[in-house]
């Protein structure tokens, strides 16, 4: 087959029989992909803001390389942005893509080899490899095509450089732009909304480059209405109430200044750092104060030293800085301090896979320390809840006197989504530390000796003054070898899970309330599990959801929910044995992390669907597996 | 909220307090052990400078030494082996009401705690910390610290520690920020009150290295140093540790050093032939993180939402 | 009442009538205790090494003061040991002392506290307090003897000081060996054995030391005999195989060494430390070096590296110790590095209770790491399995590539037992490390589909070079990100304790292999389970004892078993709420960590019983918990 | 055994090796990062000195810097942010036979990882460590490091580094048993390379900061220092680096400095008007900790089975 080279505007390669008519969708995944320093990111984001805007539900992405400066024309280097758009809310990053604009073959074959497209997808590619003066690089390309043709997908030469060139001198630096205008003129979205989010996000560099990036902006978006027949139609009822857009990191630093945290430490490292690059810059406006500690040891018993001294404190991590932190989170349990320690979960075990999703640390926040370390655990499933999740933690931490951690993971951290803007309020933040006097001859730990709870003096009280120890201790603070002290000192920590507990409802189950199977999750695969969910009981299957947002203490009620459900299944991003894998004996299955807590704690047989790909689960792969278990069943 | 009171910022009318305001439990010390004397300074020292009680914090890690805020009547923190620090300049970051002590250990500090120990002296946030050095591992049993002297006996090297120990002062030394740094014995209780004296004066990260007996395990190590006083070289300088006429005559072996002198500083640090007791090196005005930590404290909360909600605008859409 | 001042030999208190015939006992517990640096503990070690002589059955346990130098007569001051002689094995500590020897009435006090006594306990008190100098003293001493009486303790006074000081001018340097002589008259022990392992002790002394200490003992001996009408008579069949006793420490020492571990790298730790106290004197003679590191963490590292190059290496290390080598060990599993990690349990969390005992180390062992960090976990039950369980972790470390933790705990690691002396084998030794040429081609994690396993390259091989990383890797050991790398090398890593299970097979049932109720345990407390199941099985009750040497993975079988009785319940030295607790609704309760275990793998409803007295759980307690689950039942 | 060959000892013929030898996989470094510089000397003079690949070890911790095992054609380990030290020492303690070499970068080795350093240092086994300083946390996106300038700006403190940098220099040199302490920078190859080749051939721990540019992040820290040669102060001393002379004439600014002055040393590292490049010292004969670890490494099995029985019998009764 001779390749289709784009000499003009009305090229359009032989797959490509485009609709003439806007063609109606309820949903569509878009992604951009480059080289990094392309800019490919930034378009994927403003075209998300823009869809978000005008009413439409988005998920947007970020695709990231594991490279700081990847080499160029490489599959590992594709840095980009995936943009799933709904008439309605969306919850997830979704399945494979609908439309791909790709500014070279080889970061293609990255997505490619991520699964990110089907037979169908529809791809832009920049025709200017195919001029290449470079022999080999004319010839990956030609084969790409072919290649990329054979699998189906709807490809489609674009004269993406070549336009850019008459604009800007480095096309390098407006291709995004242009890119994004082409995908305005596809999905019809407003351009005065377009022209006021470019403008916000140049509007702090010089007003030229805001014109220059503006017109490339417009020039692609008239490019595509001359030459492109195809349009897609995506209906929108904006939102009446103010709406933000950011991702779960960021909601995650918000969220922590308006919980009224005072002191952030932190060691950075990947994916959680983001989190605290933006406090760094932010913290400090609201009065709070951000230190970058000299490991993660460090950082931990810092936040651990402020939170003494009075002032609320958090720590943000990921897992290898979370197996550090493992000892100083069993003194504060033994010693009852508050702490917010955020975890962004990514892949392990070890440095693992650094930038890459997994769900594999509950079971060391649960149980990392030696002895009994209670301690409540709890895990966001939105970037929405990421920002309130933080006020949460902070009451627990107080309220319950001890560490919260709270799981979130790389696909939250790097997701964005539009939620109604949160109502800060004051009294969402931490109250002034007590500096009046403490109730003479009560004891730092008047343990309730039915809840476990108990005040906390804090230094500067008059009368308060004792002895914060890891040691075991009575209520004094004293340290006591005795047996009797020790097992009732345990109680009393342990107690406050069950006084917790006690303050739950159960979790709500998502569609019918029983039926042949029942999936749990926690976490960031809510919106594709349910995603799944909808598709199958949409076909009339008796399959439900249930998601979890506390773990420790597991939410009540669990095991009356499961007894409705012919099966239990959990699906989560972390490991298990394949339960059909033959060199596995059953009784030495090893469980996904959820699936294992929930079968100790209600004795159902409760299954696990797990993976580790290191992506979010696709709400396809979820519905595959659902759909066979409900044929086994 | 969350049980606790809210009345911020009350004053309380002025006090005098006497030493046994500061004196808690009977000391678990053995007999004979220098820490009794660290302890009984401090007590003075918090006395004599009339600090209340409830605005004093002391903050240690794990060991014989790092027990000592057990018995001061004031706040305390008897934290984790090696993290004293770091949880002392936590306490300090948000607190600049309190003044802050921290004890510990040449194991604590020196072995588990060496990385925290270089960068909280970099950090220079201002707190008085007290090295009770005893070139072993007491509470353990007589393990080999890194201030064991080559070929010290103990239970982990019976045949004798197979390396140089370390120098606490050369390292402080050889830090970024490094703004105080002192010596000091046991044995001559002045001589440990006047150099504490220093150190809680000093505005910044005061490092006191304090030779202690460990007469239960390590008895060789300064029972000659008492006996024989030419063994401690004493520093005198106009701007560094003073003691009474009376006592600095006592030690014959003595050399004048100027404090602001770095370089002088880090050659008498290495001084073989004695122990060099005084101050070693101060520079008042290196700059403090813990002046930066501080910022914003007083920011009202309103102002706080006020930021918050800027911060939201730019989300959004 | 008029207190019993000792005037002379005949002097014997109002309850003490004393029988003129040796006493036949099946077995009885025998307490020495004194101020610190009295020497009650070599007194009581010697007297288990003589009874262990004779052939009977033995248990001795230190008694340890928290303080280093406590004061004297002072309650926490008590140091000393317990002795529990048998008829046949002994294989715990017992319950409450038959006969106590205590140099003061305060350190007395302490034994009390630590509930070391009953009624008719038999105690014999050293009377120089009655005529000390210091009235106050006279008046302690006075008063307790009242309460010891009306707690119907049946008191003897004796005249230790006075008979000491005429043969010693320092009784302090005497007492000890004139109680083991007068111990050696009450118990009838051989006076020839007794003069060989008095000899033994001191036979790196002067031999004056040794003449002295004799004559002590001799004086004691003899003064017995003439002035206590008492003897108990414990029959004994002196083995006729080779003996040795030692406590849990030197056995994990040696049977390091005799495992062929190479290196030992560890920082100090109570009650780990001792172990390694012996390896610093003994090591380097099998050859082998020990490292005290600067921090737990770098020992650690420091064990992987020697690991790494080839050598066969451990770390010893208690709770806070396994906390900070959370990440390392994450790091053996994903880059599959033998290491053996012996974790002697103390009380937790945090600096908890350093010198006592608990199983609280479990979870943290097999869950600690953040992501999937699938090793073997294994726990000794007895002194002899603290040496046969270092070979057998040395080899299961190298055959299926990774770490394995071995937990013992203070109970174990204090607790002496005569055992047949092990046979050494140059067998069990570590081979010497390959350096021939690695199988060209031949990738350094060649795993084996189905088991998982594979060989490794060691540095000096020929062709085997490869870069070890804790980052995801394929079997070339190469940095891949890719989903199905990740997936595929997540499964072979879990897949070895697969492999392992299949070669387990299911643990033996102490007593009948079906009835009323099941106590499964694991570790040290075996013997006192098992006693307490003797007890009450011997009654009739159908209770029998299950104990499992292997954590993770679990032993095959256990469902089949739990099937044949009616009740499952673990006993286990850590924390959980009690089921009866009302203030925790059933749902939250916090289970036992290894009835966690259970109840997640099998899916029983397993029940347990656990506390953290900080002392080894007596068999009476665990006794009267069966007795109050059978009447339930 | 387990899987595992056991003919012990066995020799190799001679072999030569060639460059391509010891290279392996395309680093995946940017384009500038002096990281590529580090590699090639380190591949020279694994050529030159004829070093067995399969006997040479290259040990990191992570960081842009320690990816630089992989693209060596020899046995390496990647390891764990900070410990490369105690991983790299725990490979000599039983491998006399092993080339160890250590790449650590200024966040691995100077924040994280500084306990083990100190003690590193003190230990003094033998291996050549490379500290590749470029003022920055690189892999994880611009952070402030310890020797982040003073202002710096990075991610984590937009406005500023508030700090002034430790100087890794100086710390290295207030360690008990410092053996080999020199900097080098990556633009001057030979420089480089004489200076790895020193370190090299020093019986001890030698350590070498690299200062390293990193053109992604902070091209701002070393493209002044490349461009204006005055900012580099060449060390010359016949005990010191030599490189040749066409080279060594490049640096106009030069200073004699004696490698075996340790207070000169301290003295040139803390020079602020230029970055000193040499060998700053150097004590050949000073204890090492590798030549204690390694004893016994030849005892026989039988004799290990007898002196465990030798203990045995102390316990038997
Ligand atoms: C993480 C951890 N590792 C080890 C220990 C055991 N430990 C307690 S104190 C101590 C050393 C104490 O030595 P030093 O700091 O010199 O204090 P000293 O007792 O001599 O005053 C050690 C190793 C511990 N408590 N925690
Ligand atoms: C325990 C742990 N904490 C944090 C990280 C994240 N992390 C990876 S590299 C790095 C810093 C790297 O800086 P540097 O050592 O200077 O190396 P460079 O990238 O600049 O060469 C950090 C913080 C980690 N991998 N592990
Ligand atoms: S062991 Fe040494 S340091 Fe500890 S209390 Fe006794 S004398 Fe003091
Ligand atoms: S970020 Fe800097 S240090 Fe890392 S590879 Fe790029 S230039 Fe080198
Ligand atoms: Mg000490
Ligand atoms: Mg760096």
């Amino acid at each position: 087959m001779e390749l289709a080279v784009a000499e003009g505007l009305h090229r359009i390669g032989p797959e490509g029989h485009l609709p003439e008519h806007p063609q109606p969708v309820d949903q569509h995944i878009v992604e951009i992909v480059s080289d990094s320093g392309e800019g490919a990111q930034t378009a994927g984001q403003l075209f998300g803001s823009i869809s978000a805007r005008m009413g439409n539900g988005v998920w947007t992405v970020e695709i990231i390389p594991a490279e700081i400066e990847p080499p160029p024309r490489s599959r590992p280097g594709a840095s980009g942005n995936r943009i799933r758009l709904g008439r309605t809310r969306v919850t997830n990053s979704g399945d494979t893509a609908d439309v791909m604009v790709a500014f070279n073959e080889q970061v293609l074959f990255g997505r490619i080899d991520s699964g990110a497209l089907r037979p169908g997808s529809r791809v832009f590619m920049d025709n200017k490899w195919a001029t290449d003066p470079q022999p080999e690089i004319r010839q990956q390309y030609a084969e790409a095509l072919e290649e990329f043709r054979k699998r189906g997908y709807l490809v489609q030469e674009i004269p993406l450089e070549e336009e850019c060139k008459r604009l800007v001198p480095d096309p390098r630096r407006g291709k995004n732009m242009w890119t994004l205008g082409l995908l305005c003129s596809l999905y019809q979205r407003d351009m005065n909304i377009a022209r006021e989010e470019v403008k916000r996000v140049f509007s702090k560099k010089k007003t030229d480059t805001l014109e220059r990036n503006w017109q490339l902006v417009q020039a692609g978006y008239e490019w595509a209405n001359t030459h492109l027949p195809l349009r897609y139609q995506i209906s929108a009822t904006p939102s009446a109430e103010p709406t933000v857009v950011m991702n779960g990191n960021q909601a995650v630093a918000l969220g922590l200044m308006a919980a009224g945290i005072d002191v952030v430490s932190m060691y950075p490292i990947t994916p959680a750092t983001s989190a605290t690059h933006y406090l760094a810059g932010v913290l400090e406006r609201a009065g709070g104060f951000i230190h970058q500690a000299e490991d993660e040891i460090a950082a931990v018993n810092f936040a651990i030293g402020a939170s003494y001294a009075g002032r609320t404190a958090a720590t943000v991590t990921s897992g290898p800085g979370l197996a550090l932190k493992t000892e100083a989170l069993g003194l504060a349990v033994m010693a009852e301090i508050p702490l917010v320690v955020v975890v962004v979960q990514r892949g392990g075990p070890s440095t693992g896979l650094p930038t890459k999703v997994e769900q594999g640390d509950l079971l060391a926040s649960m149980f990392g320390q030696p002895g009994d370390a209670p301690k409540i655990v709890m895990a966001p499933s939105t970037i929405a809840e990421c920002f309130e999740f933080m006020i949460e933690a902070r009451k627990l931490a107080e309220t319950y006197r001890g560490p919260v951690i709270v799981l979130t993971d790389a696909n939250l951290a790097t997701g964005q989504q539009p939620f109604p803007r949160p109502d800060v309020q004051e009294k969402d933040l931490a109250p002034p530390i007590p500096q009046s006097p403490w109730p003479q001859g009560q004891p730092p730990y008047a343990w309730d000796p039915v809840t476990g709870l108990s005040p906390r003096p804090i230094p500067g009280q008059l009368n308060g003054i004792h002895v914060v120890t890891g040691l075991a201790h009575d209520e004094h603070s004293h340290v006591a070898y005795e047996s009797g002290t020790n097992q009732r000192s345990s109680v009393m920590r342990s107690r406050k899970l069950a006084t917790f507990f006690r303050t739950l409802r159960p979790p709500k189950i998502y569609r019918e309330p029983e039926g042949d199977l029942l999936v749990v999750g926690w976490g960031s695969t809510r919106g594709a599990i349910e995603e799944a969910v909808d598709r199958v009981r949409d076909e009339g299957k008796r399959v439900s959801a249930l998601h979890l947002r506390f773990l420790s203490p597991l939410e009540p009620g669990l095991r009356e929910i499961f007894s409705r459900f012919k099966k239990v299944l959990t699906v989560e991003i972390n490991y298990s044995d394949d339960g059909r894998d033959e060199a596995v004996p059953p009784e030495a299955r090893r469980y996904g992390q959820l699936a294992w807590l929930l079968r100790g704690s209600t004795l159902v047989d409760v299954d696990c669907w797990t993976r580790v790909p290191g992506h979010p689960l696709q709400p396809s792969e979820i519905e595959n597996e659902l759909r066979r278990q409900l044929d086994l069943a | 909220m969350y049980g606790l009171k809210q009345d911020w910022g009350q004053r309380t009318p002025p006090r005098y307090f006497f030493l046994e305001d500061y004196v808690s439990d009977v000391p678990r010390w053995c007999s004979g052990c220098g820490d009794h004397s660290v302890l009984g300074a401090l007590q003075r020292l918090a006395r004599d400078e009339q600090l209340a009680p409830e605005k004093t914090v002391v903050v240690s890690g794990i060991g014989c030494s790092s027990r000592l805020p057990h018995y001061m009547k004031t706040y305390g923190f008897h934290g984790l082996h090696g993290r004293a620090l770091p949880i002392a300049c936590g306490v300090r970051s948000r607190r600049p009401d309190l003044d802050v002590f921290v004890i510990t250990g040449d194991g604590d500090c020196c072995a588990i705690g060496t990385g925290h120990w270089i960068h909280a002296i970099r950090y220079n946030m201002k707190m008085a910390v007290m090295l009770l050095d005893n070139n072993i591992y007491g509470l353990t049993k007589k393990q080999t610290s890194p201030t064991t002297k080559l070929k010290g006996r103990s239970n982990t090297h019976p045949d004798g520690s197979p390396l140089d120990p370390i120098n606490p002062l050369s390292v402080t030394l050889s830090v970024a920020n490094v703004s105080f740094v002192a010596q000091t014995i046991d044995w001559n209780p002045p001589h440990l009150y006047a150099t504490l004296q220093a150190a809680h004066r000093h505005p910044g990260f005061a490092f006191v290295r304090v030779l202690q007996r460990c007469p239960h395990y390590t008895p060789e190590v300064f029972e000659p140093v008492q006996k024989d006083r030419s063994l401690v070289l004493y520093l005198s300088h106009k701007k560094g540790i003073q003691v009474d006429g009376a006592v600095s005559k006592l030690f014959k072996n003595q050399a004048e050093h100027d404090p602001s002198n770095l370089a002088a500083a880090r050659a008498v640090a290495e001084r073989a032939d004695a122990y060099p007791i005084g101050l070693l090196y101060q520079k008042p005005e290196t700059p403090r993180y813990d002046l930066l930590s501080a910022r914003g404290l007083d920011t009202p909360p309103a102002a706080r939402i006020q930021a918050i909600n800027r911060l939201l605008d730019s989300f959004q859409i």
